[in-house]
Parts: C-alpha cells; structure tokens; sequence
C-alpha cells in the first residue's frame, strides 16, 4: 500500500507554498510515529481508541436482511463507535498526533458535522482547544452537531463564502492553516487532502477492516466475498477495504450517492449528485490530483446528495486509483433508494443508520442478486444526526416503507 | 546585485518579465479578471498600466481559491457569477490594450482541465500553448508547490513562458533549493503568512526571506499585504526588486460595486492607487541607491 | 441476591389478579431461561449484547477528571451502547425472554423514551411487534425518541390521561397488559413494577457490574473504593452495583435527582425533586413496595427534575432496601449541579452524557473531597436526546460553565 | 346451591354483605366518591340506593388506578381535583343516608398509608378501624392480589370486615385455591381479561369462571362491562348471584359533567338505570329458578 503519496497519477501535494513545511513536518511525524510507533504513539492511540472510542465495534450477523436476501450479511458496527460515526478512528488518531507533535491548536472543517463533533470530542478529550470551519448552510442543517462541538468546548466559525457547504469550509480551514500553521494542526476528515493525509487517514481507519477481517474469519471460518461501504471522501470505504485490498477474492464496492440523477451538466457546473467515482473525472482538489465533480473549464461543480456526509465533489485518490486499476467497483445509489434503505434497516435490524450509511443498504437492495455467500456491510455511522432530514426529505417524496410521519411533519423536531 | 551568485534559471525565460526589472523596481498589480464583468474588469486593468505597472497578474478565478483571504476570494466570486471562464479569460487577455507583460495568477485545475477541453486529454500543455498565442508571458500557481511543477515548467519552457514561484517566510532549505531549480521570471516573496489581504505593517518575515533570496540572480518581488506607497518605499528600500498589491487594489473594485460607482470613477482610483504605489517603489529605489552610493 | 421478590419488606406483586398469572408465568420463565440458562438462553442473550449491543463497554479512565479530583476516576461507558443508554441491556433481554416464551407482542412504557427506543431496537432486532405507551406531555418533550420508535416501527400511542409522564404512562401499559396478557410481554424499563421484573432486570443489568469489577481490576490491580451511578427507577445502578454488593469495601453510591429542592410539600402533594431514596417513604406503586414519594394521604406526588429519565416518584425495592440496610449510600443533587456536570464531562473528557447521568457528575464535583482512590462512575447514557432541553434549561439559568449559546436559544433545534 | 362444597369462608364475615344476596341476586352499582364534588356525589349515591342496590361498592380515588379503564380512570381525576381525600371519604360514609352495605374500593397505598398518618406507621390496620367505624362492610383492593393480603386480611378479621377479592379469567388452580382461601363477603367474577369499562357483550369467559367457582360457597357477583338490564338478566340467569355495574354509571356522571346538568338530572337517570339493572337481575333470578324448577 503506498505510503509515498501518489496512487498511480493520484494524490501528490497540490497545496500554497506556506502549507508545504507544515506538510513535510506532517509527513515526518506520520512516518516515525503512525508507521514506525515512535514514542508508543500506535499503542497510545490504539489504547484510547479501545478505552474512548469503544474499540473493537462488533460484527454483527444480521439476520432478518440474510433472509431477505438469502446472503450471510454481516454489518461492521462502526455506529457504535463514540460519537456515532466510524469519524472518531481518524480524529482521535490525529489529535493525538498533533499533541506528540507539540501543536498547541486543532482546527477542522466539517460538512454534515460528524467530523466536526468526532474533532471537537477528540479534543476535549486530549485537552486541544479546537476551531470547526463550517458552512453557514450545513450550520443551518445541522444544528445538533453545531451544538454538541460547541459543547465540548470547540470554537464553531461559520464560512458564509460560496454555497456554504463542506468545499468552503475545506478551503477556509486550509486559509487559516496558511496562517497559524506553525502552532496548529489541520485535522482533516476523510482520506483527501495532500500527502500525508490520505494515507494517514486511511492508516487511522483502517483498524474497521483489520478487525472485520478478523472477525469475519472467527465467524465465518473464511474470508467475505464481498464488502460493501458507503463512499463521500472515501474514509470508512478506505477504512474497510485496507485490510482486504491484498484479498483477491474479495470483491470491494464503493457506495455513491447517485442523489436525484447521475447525469452531470458541465456546461451549468450542476452535479445533482455526489458520485465523483463514477461520473467525476480526472483534477485537482483540496491538494490532490483525484477524480471530480468538475465542469469543463474545471471549476468544482456543487454536488448533491440526501445525505450532507456524501455531499463532496472530490474523493481520495487512493480510492480513485483503486477503481482505475479494477480493484474497488465504484456504484451508485440514489436519493429515494437511500431513504429507502435507511427505514428498512430501521425497521429489520433495529439499526438507525446515517443517511450516508443508508446507502449501502441501497445498493444491498437494488443488486443482491448480483452478490453471493459472505457480504461485509460497513455501518459508518448511526442516523441520529439525520432524523430531521428524514422527516422532511421522506416527508417530501413517496417513500414506500416509511411508517406515518404526519405527527412529525410541519413541525421541528 | 554582485558576488558568488547561485544561478536560478538556466533556463531560457520569457524576456519580457526580466526587462520589467531592468528601469529599478517594478510596481507588480493583480485583479481578478472579470470582476464584476467583462467590460468593467478591462477598464480596470487597462487603469492600472496606466497608473504605471510594469507587469499585470490577471487572475483567472477558480471555484476554490484555497489561498486567497476574504477579499480576493469574494473579488473570484463575482467574477465567476459574472460568467468569466478560461476561454473569454483568454479573450480578455487578447484584446486588452496595454504595453506591460501579462502575467496569468489561477490555480492548477484550470491549467490541468484545459487539455481535456481542448481534445488532449488532462494536463498543462494545452493551457500553456493557448496563453502564449494569447500574449501571457509567465504564470503564478499557489497551489502548485515545485514538487507538483515539472508538467507545468516542462510547458512552459517549451513555449518560453516564465512560471513564477512564491517563497513562503517558511520556504527555505532544501525545499527553497527545488524551488529556485524551477523558478524563472521572479520570485514572488510572500510577505508574511497566512493568505492575501491588504494589511498595513511589512512583517520581519519579508526581511528574513529577502535575505534568504540574497544569493540567487533573480528578482524578488514582495507581496501580500500591501496596500500604500509608504509601505511600498520600505519593501523597496529594503531589498524588494518589486511590488505585489492585490487586495488594496480589488478593495476598490468592490467599493465599486458596493456603492454602484461608474466604471471610470473606480477606474481613477485605480490609476490614483496605482502612481501612489509606484511613486513610492521608486522613493525606494532612490533610498536603495543612496544607501549603496553611500558605501 | 434476593430471587423470591422480596427485599426485607420491599418488593412484592401488588398487581390486579387478571396479571397474577402472566407473573407467575414470567417467574418460573425468569427462574428458568434466565436463572438456568434453559434452551440456552443467556447464551444467546449474551451473543446479543456483545454483537448487536456492542458489549463489553470500555472502562475509560478521565484523566482530566482524575487530574482535577485528585483521584483515580473511571468511567463505565454505557453511553456507548447501542441506542446511546445502558437500558438496551434490559430490553434486549426481555424482548428475546418474550420470544423464549412464545409470546407475539410486546408492550412497553416509556418517559425519556430511552427505555421505549431500546425496546423499539430490540423489537425490531428480533421481529416482535411492539407498542409503546408515553404521556402526551413526553412525547412533546422528546420528539427525537418517539420518532426513532417509529422508524424502528414501533406504535407510539400517546397517554392523556393526568400529568401525561411516565407514571401515567407505566399505568396505561399495565392496562394493555391486563387485556392482553395471554400473548403479549410487558417489557418494563427499570427495577421496577412486581416480581420478578426488579430481579430480572436487575441481572440483565449487571452486566454493567460484572464487566466494571473485572475491567477495574484489570486496570488498577484491585476493586475500585467506590461506585457512583444515577438513580431514578435504578436499573443503571443496581446494573451498577449488583456484582460489588458483596464487597464491603466498596462504597455504593446512588445519585438521585434533587430537583429544584428538597423539600417535599405533602399537603399540596408537590415534589420539587425525583429524590425517592432520599426523602420519600415506603408504599406501594405500580405492583411494589418500596420508597416513593405520597402525599400524607398515600397519594403519588408529581415529581420533578430536569432529566426526564429520572423524573419518577417510586425507585427499585431493592434499591430501598439496600439503602435501609446502609449497603447503598443514596445522595442528590439538583437541576443545576446537573447542568453543571453535564457542561463538565462535555468540555473536560469529550462525552456528552445523558442529562441523567450528569447528576453523577455534580455529585463527584460537589463531594470528591470525600471520595478516595479509585471511583467508578457509570455513563449510563449519552445526551444527544438532552440537546434541545440542555439549551433551555441552560438559558434559563446562570450555568457558569456553559458554553455560549445564543445562537440556540429561542429556535427550535 | 348444595352439593359437595368447599367452604372458602370459615372466617366470621362482617353479616351485612351475606345478608344482601338473601332475597335473590344483589345488585351492587360503584361510583366514585367525590365525582365530580362531595354534594353531588353524596347525591348519587342515594340516587343508587333509591335505585335498588342491595350493596353499593364506594370507590376511594388514588393517583394511579392502574386496574381501570379510562372511564373510571376520568372519574377518579374528578373526584382528585375536587379533593377527594381518605378523611372526606369516611365523612362522606358516616354522613351517607343509605340503608344498604357498603364497600370500599381502593388501591392498597391508601390503606397502607393512612397508619402513617394516623401515627401508627404504615400498614392496614388503622385504616381498617376507621372504615369499620365509619360504617364501612368490606373491601375491594384491585391491587393487592391474595398473595400479599394477609395484614389487611388480619385487620379485617380483627374489626370484622369482610375483604373481597376479584377472580379473572385467568385466575385457576392454586392460585384461586389460595384467593378462596383468604375471601369474604363476596367473589367479585371479572367477566373479561382487561380493566373497567362499560361494554355490550357478556364473554363466555364469565360463563367458565362460574363454573371454575361452582364448588365454592360463597356469593358470587359478576362485573367488568355490564350495562343493561338484558345483560344483568343474562349474567344472573347463567348462575351468577349479584353484578356489579361501575363504568355504565360513572359515564352518566361524565356526562352530567360534560353537558352541565343539574345535580336531580342526573341522579335520576342514575336511578332509572340502577332500577333498569335490578329488574334485569330480578328477571334473570326467575329464568335460574325456572330452570331448577324444571329439572
Ligand atoms: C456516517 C458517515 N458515513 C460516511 C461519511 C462519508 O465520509 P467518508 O466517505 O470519508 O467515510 C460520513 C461523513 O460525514 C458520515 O458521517
Ligand atoms: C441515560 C439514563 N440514565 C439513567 C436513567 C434512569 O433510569 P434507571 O435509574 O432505571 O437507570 C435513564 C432513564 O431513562 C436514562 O435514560
């Protein structure tokens, strides 16, 4: 697996020349204390993972979609994981980081807000204080996770420039690194980014599939023979595919949200979809060469998806890479077959999962006959943080299995 | 400008650039090109030559412009609601009616896409071509470190473009090393950290990093954060080969827009703005010579 | 461990004669499934909680908390659980012990709707119908949880009757149960109601214990010197305390929810408090004896505290009784000292904890001086369901270690 | 009613409540004391003796009746907020102008708190001397199964009171074995699984729990859901020696409530009904004897 930050063409370091020292600091400490446990930085952080964050998250057979599919079904509890997100793997690991590093501040952006939270409770925890960029739009979405950053203690800064949405913040939280870089660290939130920052996320989220792997081979006596994860900036799919990207039998799908339509205007610069592996091509984002949501000209286009934690024009360059070269199958699931999918686990399993995560089950839905024996689900993260959303967006369509919602409809939650 | 000098660019640059250099220090704008439209942006430019620039950074705005502050950020945003695009960027820069080299400030994406549209398939050449027959000499990539540049660099030498670096008060070592491999044109010296915006005092960074650059045959022009003819003496006086001003420029176009002034009210300005700015390089350089004359 | 239904005189089956047989029924399937593992059940109930609960829960130490206390702090993470709050331990178990009995429905009464949103999951989980009864008043109060009931496709019905809380919710499920009795299971949510359901819940939730006492000797080499947990029907606590009761040199202590005050007016029949351990005396509420607070005429008071969890005027009979005996040390703490410790553990360890368990918190801050060596401290649950009443309360009060929220105040969440 | 009986009570029962079912089956009409105030409440209960009741079950209104349905449960929030107490309940007994037995039904806190109030510490007995004074013949505790009746069984045997308990559909075997074991005055046979409530048809639950009680020797009245006289004819003609009519009742209070009828309104109507009832069960007594007399 690369560690030299490219992935075939993808990935390099496409940042403003006052990041790149902080970037080259970054990428020493990555190597001396993720690869080669300096300091007992892994074991550290391997402990507060199991201690704070709840680690291992079960694997758990789930036995009434096994029926309905007639498939072993398998679901990689990450929604159990503090803070309700398989997030926290990457945020912990690097506030930790950033404290063997001897940085003084934290910022982040964040989009939906889990990455956020997941930061702001990392750093409560390791005694940080914290900046969240985030746009004044998914502030609006997303008060819950607004107010549960602030209550740990973090700084929450509005970004009111362009759509206000996660690529704003991005760009902001990079303005600011620009400027304090000396004494702060960056804590971004999926596998994007420049070198380190891929590689370094996906190392941090990578133990969902070292101990599914595991897991699958007590329970199972064999390897799956697929795992299904749910794909925005690509962490939790990187993070449950690491460990079985060698497994040549194990066939890997990355879940896109297909939102309304996969058709992409480039002409308009409108996507109404968030599917950069499917229908993005080839450019520069956020520091890396990676497949995008981009117009002709280049300019970013605005995605969209159901779920705000998708809702990305970009997507790791490992990932990109790993869908070029045949190993990962890039899919697409849209809006309605994600609401959908997110009752059905409500309803089966007694799992409310993440607008993001219901994607999975989507895809699960629509292509099982297409699957055999052992299926990985990864459960990124709990729908908690969605239950608004969920009102108004199964509120505004005709969802087949939702239950009556008229009591909650009009009204705020 | 003597001594054991590290040669910088071997390279065969665009000449253009170094001759901007050659009258004393050059006086270095930026706008956004198609803020607020088209038309008005030409005005605008065309008001800077005239105020006496030596050289024009033309920015053609991108939707993620991760190194600008506030200002050139919203200066982007207006000039892409205003439909400015690499093609009528090109366009632009073919019909404007000035006598100072043109410099081209976006970011890589630009540069990189414009090969797919162009039938080429991703990647630089295509760009590089189209803004040479269009009349640019050199380009400014922030987000495009030496480590990223060599397509780029490969490009440009082959249409003898000049690709402009920054050097960041953190750049130094070996990184400034790779960077003064690939430089040619000038250097651009940024001033302090952090992102553009007009701000009023000249940090000690600027001083560290000029002389950091002391050894290297190239000019050095300092940027970010300039916005008066004073401030512009100092730089000057203390090293500077030129004057970058960006923000203090666009904050007049968007006063512009604000108070929905006419386009030649806000284009004097510019001009006003601009002979202050340049006025205040040469007090530099007359302080400079002074200083050398009195040795 | 009692196992007869009585504690001392606490306990018992004061419960209209049409449920007589439903509970003898209940016993001897307690007695067997659950006290002798008949068919294998606490196997399977055990499988459960570790692969659908997320069982164990992490014992975490707080360092900052440690640090600030001068002592050794520990913290049983049952906020971790599936559904955010120790409760699923019990509903998990009830719900399967209905599908061992052959029972084809499942009632439950709910006030914070943690109880209800257990049971929901469970149901769903293990495809059992499933209605849950909550006072209109709650269901206002805490519009998350019934949606999530919903989604897990449970029936919600609204209780109208007198101040529409819990009380009158758990009266309303004893109804549906004296009609139904034959087939259906009454999952109920604490120690609480006759035997056997204070024992049966009680071992499904000492768990909590069991792990807590290997987990801190695992950690520290010996028992810990105390244990804290909030108190309202007393099933986190008596989870908590139940495997430590035989080790005398561990002190228990319950946390109850002092309210606005003490002081209990039995003419108006108002209790400012939920503190029943504390300031209530003994008599007979929802099927048992045990402590309560009534009015001098033996009427059941309105009870108060800002954690609608432990909003309840009666507590487990063995609680009680532990407490007559002077085995359980039971101490209060008020609305605002809740608020407070809320604020705490949020900013200083990165966990947002249930309003109900906060009241442990305030209760460390306001008497660790007393304390000494090792204190564990059961997160009976997480506080995303506090949100929009932390944000109230807060407001409007002086919360000295709040963070600023007026972009909160007044709009809903 | 001969044969080979087990005597379910040995204890000296209070004469009153046996003397009742003396002159064929008894009617015996509940109501809240205190719906919807003292004075009218006092006023209705006359109005069911005038009515024809042989026993009249006076219900003591707790904050949690969780053995009844909404329509008693209404009554009982009534009669709580208009301050419906254990105290007023015994003056409403003493200054009761009926000539008939009295129960009280309640649930068991109130008994079990009234000697804390008293200052003999919780517990029975003090509230069983007061009922005994005031006039009181017996109790019905939904709540308090034979299980955990002993200290109130005691005091009622100490002040000869008799203490009734409720055998379900469910209630068999030894269960019912040690109810009839602990029971006086009379088996109240709830006639279907659930709480209080009027409804139309009578179950044939009602018919196996008659049968189940068959061999015991005690007066066995029948509630839960009667609402007309056809009903009481039914139920007493299939072998029951009393029904006990609650829910019909209240809701006429209810609606005296609801529709502000005057205090002799409503009483009537309670009055027409109870003679409605009595002449059903007087009826059903009949068809019983006919059937005896044509074997
Ligand atoms: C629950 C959940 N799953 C998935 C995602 C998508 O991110 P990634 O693709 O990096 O896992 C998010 C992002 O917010 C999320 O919250
Ligand atoms: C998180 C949490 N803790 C504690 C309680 C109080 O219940 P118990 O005392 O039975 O643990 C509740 C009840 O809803 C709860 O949700």
């Amino acid at each position: 697996m690369s560690t030299d930050g490219k992935f075939g063409d993808y990935g390099g370091q496409y940042v403003p020349e006052a990041l790149m020292p902080a970037i080259e600091e970054l990428t020493e400490a990555y190597e001396q204390y993720v690869l080669e446990n300096k300091d007992g930085f892994m074991d550290e952080f391997r402990d507060r993972l199991t201690d704070f964050g709840g680690r291992p998250t079960p694997l758990q057979r789930a036995d009434r979609l096994s029926e309905r599919y007639d498939l072993d079904i398998y679901l990689k509890r990450e929604d159990l994981l503090h803070g309700g997100a398989h997030k926290l793997n990457n945020a912990l690991g690097q506030v930790l980081l950033a404290k063997y590093m001897g940085k003084e501040r934290i910022i982040a952006e964040t989009g939906a807000g889990q990455h956020g939270t997941a930061t702001a409770m990392a750093a409560a925890h390791l005694d940080m204080p914290c900046t969240i960029y985030m746009g004044e739009r998914d502030i609006n979405r997303q008060r819950p996770n607004v107010f549960r950053m602030k209550l740990n203690g973090s700084e929450v800064k509005p970004v009111t420039t362009g759509r206000g949405t996660l690529k704003e913040a991005i760009s902001e939280t990079m303005r600011d690194w620009a400027t304090t870089v000396e004494t702060t660290h960056y804590v971004i939130g999926s596998i994007v980014g420049p070198h380190p920052f891929p590689v370094m996320v996906r190392d941090f989220q990578s133990v969902i599939s070292k101990e599914a792997r595991e897991q699958t081979i007590e329970k199972t006596g064999s390897l799956p023979d697929s795992v299904i994860a749910c794909a925005g900036g690509g962490s939790n799919t990187m993070g449950s595919f690491a460990k079985f990207v060698d497994d040549e039998s194990v066939s890997l799908y990355a879940v896109e949200a297909g939102g309304s339509s996969l058709r992409v205007d480039e002409d308009t610069g409108v996507a109404p979809n968030s599917a950069s592996l499917s229908t993005g091509n080839e450019g520069v984002l956020h520091g890396a060469r990676t497949k995008l949501l981009q117009d002709t000209a280049g300019q970013i286009m605005e995605s969209h998806s159901v779920s705000s934690g998708l809702d990305y024009a970009g997507v790791g360059p490992e990932l990109a890479y790993l869908v070029d070269t045949d190993r990962v199958t890039p899919v697409t699931v849209d809006d309605d077959a994600a609401l959908e999918g997110f009752h059905r686990l409500s309803q089966t399993e007694g799992i409310i999962p993440a607008l993001e995560t219901a994607h999975a089950f989507g895809y699960l839905e629509e292509h099982h006959e297409e699957l055999s024996g052992t299926v990985v689900v990864n459960v990124s993260g709990r729908g908690d943080k969605d239950l608004e959303t969920v009102i108004e967006e199964t509120d505004a369509r005709d969802v087949p299995n939702a239950p009556d919602m008229s009591m909650f409809s009009g009204g705020g939650m | 400008m003597a001594g054991q000098r590290r040669s910088a660019v071997d390279r065969s640059a665009n000449s253009d650039l170094a001759a901007a250099f050659e009258d004393g220090s050059a006086y270095i704008p930026y706008l956004a090109v198609g803020d607020p439209s088209y038309e008005r942006s030409k005005a605008y430019v065309e008001a800077l030559a005239r105020g006496g620039a030596d050289i024009i950074e033309l920015g053609l705005p991108f939707s993620e412009p991760i190194a600008e502050g506030p200002t050139i950020q919203n200066a982007i945003v207006r000039a892409l609601k205003g439909g400015m695009s690499p093609e009528l960027f090109f366009q632009f820069v073919e019909e404007l009616d000035v006598d100072v080299p043109l410099v081209c400030m976006t970011y890589y994406n630009l540069i990189y896409q414009y090969g797919r549209t162009a039938g080429d398939g991703p990647g630089p050449e295509a760009f590089v071509e189209k803004a040479a027959s269009a009349g640019i000499s050199g380009f400014v990539v922030p987000d495009l470190p030496a480590e990223e540049a060599d397509p780029l660099r490969a490009a440009c030498d082959e249409h003898g473009l000049d690709l402009i670096f920054i050097v960041a008060p953190t750049t130094e070592g070996d990184r400034l090393e790779r960077m003064m491999q690939r430089v040619s044109g000038y250097v651009y010296v940024q001033a302090r950290l952090g992102t553009t915006g007009a701000r009023s005092d000249v940090s000690d960074q600027t001083t560290a990093s000029l002389d950091r650059l002391a050894d290297y045959d190239l000019p050095k022009a300092v940027g970010f954060g300039i916005s008066g003819g004073e401030q512009a003496e100092r730089i000057v006086a203390n090293g500077a080969d030129g004057i970058i001003v960006g923000s203090a420029l666009v904050d007049i176009v968007a006063n512009g827009v604000e108070n929905d002034e006419p386009t030649e009210a806000v284009a004097d300005r510019l001009e006003t703005l601009s002979r202050e700015l340049k006025a205040g390089a040469q007090r530099g350089d007359e302080a400079r010579q002074a200083n050398v004359d009195a040795k």
